[in-house]
């Protein structure tokens, strides 16, 4: 169970506002974006429910109980890999489920195995590309066990190919284990492809401008890139989104 | 070697031995030559006691022993009349060196014969009010003036280092160590002795302490420590050469052609003119201490009868 | 400095608390003044002596900051030096920890021998003190610069001393002071030393002559005029720290 | 004069060969981008080009002297942004100039202003956002004076909108100073938008799988990207990617 | 290994230089043996006396590492106690600079009256010695971890502890080696000051007695002895160091 909602949230930097009134909720299993310009705030969302900052205003609720400033309530990948420099690819990646109490290298493995890195398991984060860093604090996130993930721009310093793969595995495990997303992108076709719902941030500051209920059925298939369906929706959401810068 | 020694004599007595702690004044010289006798000829053994010698850190051994932390020490008269004045409770229970064999030592070629041809030279000294009114008591007597010498601080520099460079002319020496040395090397020095200006200087240095508890609550341990002692300088009186080797052998580190040199020169002034060693004078207590006090060098007076006793001496035969 | 107001009352009391214990402890036990006296005594000769070690202060201060400053000037020197030339370091590197394992106060007194009672052998030895503490802070300071920003350097072509200004030195700095701090406080200590070779005045002189006079309060003044005497140094040091390196403590502010 | 050329480029890793044989020219003032996936060398070429490594075999020239293992002779813009943490935005942007003594302080406010990063002239790194960051490392590439930029994914943390923004700023400025540049993406609509020549690597070991010349007259727009022409050409780029991955 | 040789022979040679001159100086100079003696008089002793201080050095070399174990034990764990619990930081971080500040050569001589001549005062010089620059340091190292990292682990959730044994440790373990590395040199000076306070043998006894017999060649001696010691602990740190940390070496091979 995993029932995000956030109220009325409000959050200032030193006399700037970035965020202002955002309310929206995560049901339980259900796979949210966010789509809003560079420095709107979406990672400062995600900093606000991980309990980094506490919110200036409103209140961030999961299951009921207020985690405004509670920690370790999601499991999260940050828009910079932050890879620990002297822990080995698997080490790093066995992080966040190693902070819970819960390693299985196993598991670890065979998802590096998965995301295309089989074979670096034992490289340190320098001499991994800028691609494979950010697939490994990808599995990180994914060996996490909290039932809410957080993920910020997981895919963007992948090839179309590679990032497919990773959107359909993602999917897979998805409906698999049932764990609620909240997935920030800034790329239109990912966010369309992958949610149930996305929410448009308008520019600073931000507040919930739109939300589109993506209609298409599921399991969802790469064929359905190229319907026709699917570029109106697209179209729609670019539209939205070009009003606000 | 020493090790094999002490361990044969030691043996399996050692259960009933006292154990006792001597700390020295300054590293082991000729002056400690009758203590290393006493342990080496098993004179501490056989009055019980087992007997342990210590180098002592840079305050000296008075605290030590006014403390508890040593038994016996080896201190000069000079800094135990500053300790009593501070009302530290240490007691001398014997003269190692019945006079003062200190004085200014200057090399030849410096041709300081007399106090007054100081002036327009350069002491080194290690910065105690106490050298200066030294000097100035020496230089009044000879008709000098202290205000044309130049007084500087060398601190632990030794003596022929710094005449050699040049930064002195005279310091304050034991004959018996540093004069010795300076024989050794050939080098000619001049020496003034305290003794030979001022009845008043001839203080006793190095003698032998312990602390006022001790003395009243152990005198027994107190007295036989002493005889013990007292027989080691009376063998290091009576065969220097043997003395000298006991110490070389106990203190390896040592030099032996100084140790040997050395002992030559102090075995006679150990007991000197006394009748017994270590007997300590009333006089000789009183006289430094009213020297030291007109000289604004302490702010009381001792009262010379409690700084020593002569009562833990051997009787004489 | 509200932020000193506000921090600093926890320290004072357990500060203050110590010195109450002592002070009854001193009394209750009837400890003798000369092996250890009760804070007030040392209180009153730290007052009524001021006249008495005012100058030996003044002259103590004065060396430590010329040895200081010398000292750690050429620590940072010498420490740049090796590492902006790899033969140099080859060469001297291992030479810089053999200085440090000189043992200073053993070398002190040669030292006197050799170059006479003036201000050169003192200097030397608070130097000495300074020198490997900020040496080697500096120069590991300078070799763990993060390789990416070290790439991006060597990429748009930066020179040795570009790298070196622009990029090592300011990464380099929070370390450099964690060393000045450590060299700050032993350079007093050092001064100290120095005295002992043979000064006319200083702190070490003053306390040589208050323990040859089994003048323990004494000694404990000269011990807390040190200890006053370091600290506003690392206090000094810190300071200017803070100023140097804002750019982290604005970052602290704000990770809140 | 910018005119680069690779012959016969390899190189290896600890025994693993990421690149093999690479041969290739940037002409003057010519737009060259590179394709490929994840893990390539794509970063590694830039590594190479810039005189941070030496290639195991083969040489680089630029305008027909060997550059290999030279450095300085690029600007440059790493895949992660690499701002220094010390420096404020303005003295981050102004690095590269610096380094080459050419600081414009003036120019480098109107580009902060024009990047819209402005305001935010004073602010540390630390309290920018993903995409704010990247902007600024690519406008220090910009600044740089170098008459070959070679650019890392310089768009991956930005939206469309923003994105789309910065590719019409890069080319008129391109157009503007006719300076040599060298682009990896891993957006095939970008790399077709922008360049007279698209080049894509195959999987590890890298190769040149194939060239492709860009037709697009120049100057381009916006609209471009809705005719059809585009879109076949994306296929065929999508069609050559797909068979290495 | 192969390392230290090939990188060995430079620094090897300008110590064989300054040996030269330095022999060749007292030669031509005739300088005599108690000013400066010559090198090869120092290593003749060095060799032939052997035995004279052969149990000296045992008995320093296991002081100093008592001490060393103990002190910066000690201080490593004040640095962690500190840095993890805010209340006591702010109570006692002032403290600590305050306990590097005690003048401990000045202490020292009153250590033994309060303690006697065991091995206590001598562990305390010792310990005091080593505590400060292991605690600065590993303190330092603590509170300068990466904020993006440090972002990470508290977003998910990492207790204190985990941000402590996962983060700021690793983070802290280079600069707790370079305080370490200091400590280590300092540890060898405090043992043999120790030693001063009054022991029976070590080669802090050995000196003082070269010193007062005026055996020059023995205080060299015996300065070199402290020197090969301490180097020798501060390589065997060094080694440790690299193993410690070879996810940075590695680091170092690879950005050739
Ligand atoms: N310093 C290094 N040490 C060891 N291997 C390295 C090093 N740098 C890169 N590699 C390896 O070289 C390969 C290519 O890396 P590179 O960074 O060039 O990829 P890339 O094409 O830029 O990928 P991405 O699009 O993910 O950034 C990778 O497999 C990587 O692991
Ligand atoms: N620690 C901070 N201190 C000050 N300002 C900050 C801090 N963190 C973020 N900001 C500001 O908050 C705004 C939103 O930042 P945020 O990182 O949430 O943007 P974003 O939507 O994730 O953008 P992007 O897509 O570029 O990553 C930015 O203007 C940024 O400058
Ligand atoms: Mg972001
Ligand atoms: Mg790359």
């Amino acid at each position: 169970m995993a029932e995000l909602s956030l109220t009325g949230i409000a959050k200032s930097f030193e006399d700037t506002r970035v965020l202002e009134g955002i309310s929206f909720d995560v049901h339980d299993a259900e796979f949210v974006s966010i789509l809003g310009p560079s420095g709107s705030g979406k990672s400062t969302i995600f900093n606000l429910i991980g309990g980094l900052y506490q919110p200036d205003e409103g209140d961030i609720k999961l299951d009921g109980e207020s985690i405004a400033g509670k920690r370790g309530s999601i499991s999260y990948m940050p828009q910079s890999p932050s890879l620990f420099p002297w822990r080995t690819l698997l080490d790093n990646v066995m992080l966040g489920s190693e902070i819970v109490g819960q390693q299985d290298r196993e598991a670890s493995l065979q998802m590096i195995e998965k995301a295309g890195l089989g074979g670096y398991e034992n490289a340190y984060p320098h001499q991994l590309s800028g691609g494979m860093k950010q697939r490994a604090a990808f599995i990180r996130s994914l060996l996490s066990p909290q039932p809410l993930i957080c993920l910020d721009e997981p895919f963007s310093a992948l090839d179309e190919f590679t990032r497919l793969e990773m959107q359909k595995w993602l999917l897979s495990l998805w409906s698999e284990y049932k764990r609620s997303v909240l997935f920030v992108t800034h790329n239109i076709e990912e966010a369309l492809f992958l949610s149930d719902r996305v929410m448009v941030l308008s520019d600073r500051p931000a507040r919930v401008k739109k939300e589109f209920k993506i209609p298409f059925e599921r399991p969802r298939d790469e064929s359905l890139l190229l319907t026709e369906e699917f570029l109106e929706w697209k179209k729609a959401i670019y539209n939205e989104l070009r009003m606000i810068t | 070697s020493s090790d094999e020694q002490t361990n044969s004599q030691n043996g399996d007595a050692s259960k009933e031995l006292k154990d006792i702690t001597l700390v020295l004044d300054w590293t082991p010289n000729t002056n400690h030559t009758g203590l290393y006798v006493a342990q080496e000829q098993g004179y501490f053994e056989e009055q019980g006691l087992d007997v342990e010698i210590i180098m002592p850190s840079e305050t000296g051994s008075n605290q030590l022993v006014a403390s508890g932390k040593a038994d016996f020490g080896i201190s000069y008269q000079e800094s135990l009349t500053k300790a009593r004045i501070q009302d530290i409770p240490v007691v001398s229970i014997a003269a190692i060196i019945q006079h003062n064999t200190s004085g200014f030592a200057s090399p030849k070629n410096r041709n300081i014969t007399s106090p007054k041809d100081f002036e327009g030279k350069t002491y080194g000294g290690w910065g105690d009010p106490v050298e200066k009114e030294m000097i100035s008591t020496l230089m009044k007597k000879d008709g000098g003036d202290i205000n044309k010498v130049d007084i500087i601080n060398m601190g632990n520099t030794d003596f022929f280092t710094a005449t050699e460079r040049g930064d002195i002319d005279f310091a304050w020496v034991y004959y018996g160590w540093t004069g010795v040395e300076a024989e050794l090397r050939g080098k000619d020095l001049n020496m003034i002795y305290l003794t030979d200006y001022s009845k008043k200087l001839d203080y006793y240095t190095p003698i032998l302490t312990a602390n006022e508890k001790k003395i009243k609550e152990d005198p027994e341990t107190v007295k036989a420590f002493v005889k013990a002692v007292s027989q080691g300088y009376q063998y290091a009186i009576d065969q220097p050469e043997k003395a000298a080797d006991i110490l070389i052998e106990a203190v390896p580190d040592l030099d032996p052609e100084l140790v040997k040199a050395s002992q030559k020169w102090l075995s006679p002034k150990y007991q000197d003119d006394a009748d017994q060693w270590g007997v300590q004078k009333k006089s000789v207590w009183k006289n430094y201490a009213d020297w030291m006090h007109e000289n604004d060098l302490l702010d009381q007076e001792l009262n010379a009868e409690d700084a020593f006793t002569n009562e833990f001496l051997p009787n004489k035969e | 400095m509200r932020n000193i107001v506000q921090k600093g009352w926890r320290p004072l009391l357990v500060i203050i608390l110590l010195f109450v214990i002592w002070e009854v402890a001193t009394r209750v036990f009837e400890i003798p003044a000369w092996l250890i006296p009760s804070p007030s005594q040392v209180v009153d000769e730290g007052i009524s002596g001021w006249s008495v070690y005012e100058h030996h202060l003044y002259s103590t201060i004065l060396l430590t900051l010329i040895g200081f400053i010398i000292g750690t000037s050429f620590g940072i020197l010498v420490a740049i030096c090796l590492h902006l030339i790899p033969t140099v370091r080859n060469m001297f590197y291992p030479l810089i920890i053999f200085s440090q394992n000189i043992p200073i106060i053993v070398l002190a007194p040669l030292l006197v021998i050799w170059f006479g009672f003036g201000m050169l052998p003192k200097l030397i030895v608070i130097t000495l003190v300074c020198f490997f503490p900020i040496a080697v802070s500096t120069l590991d300071g300078l070799r763990q610069t993060s390789t990416e920003l070290m790439h991006y350097m060597k990429m748009a072509g930066a020179s040795n001393g570009q790298i070196f200004w622009k990029l090592e030195w300011p990464h380099a700095l929070p370390s450099l002071f964690s060393g000045l701090k450590i060299s700050a406080t032993y350079s007093v200590m050092g001064a100290v030393i120095s005295e002992w070779l043979g000064a006319k005045e200083g702190i070490g002189v003053y306390m040589t002559l208050a323990s040859s006079s089994f003048r323990t309060d004494r000694v404990f003044v000269s011990i807390f005029v040190i200890m006053a005497l370091s600290l506003t140094f690392f206090l000094l040091i810190t300071a200017l720290e803070k100023w140097f390196i804002r750019w982290k403590s604005k970052g602290v502010e704000n990770s809140g």
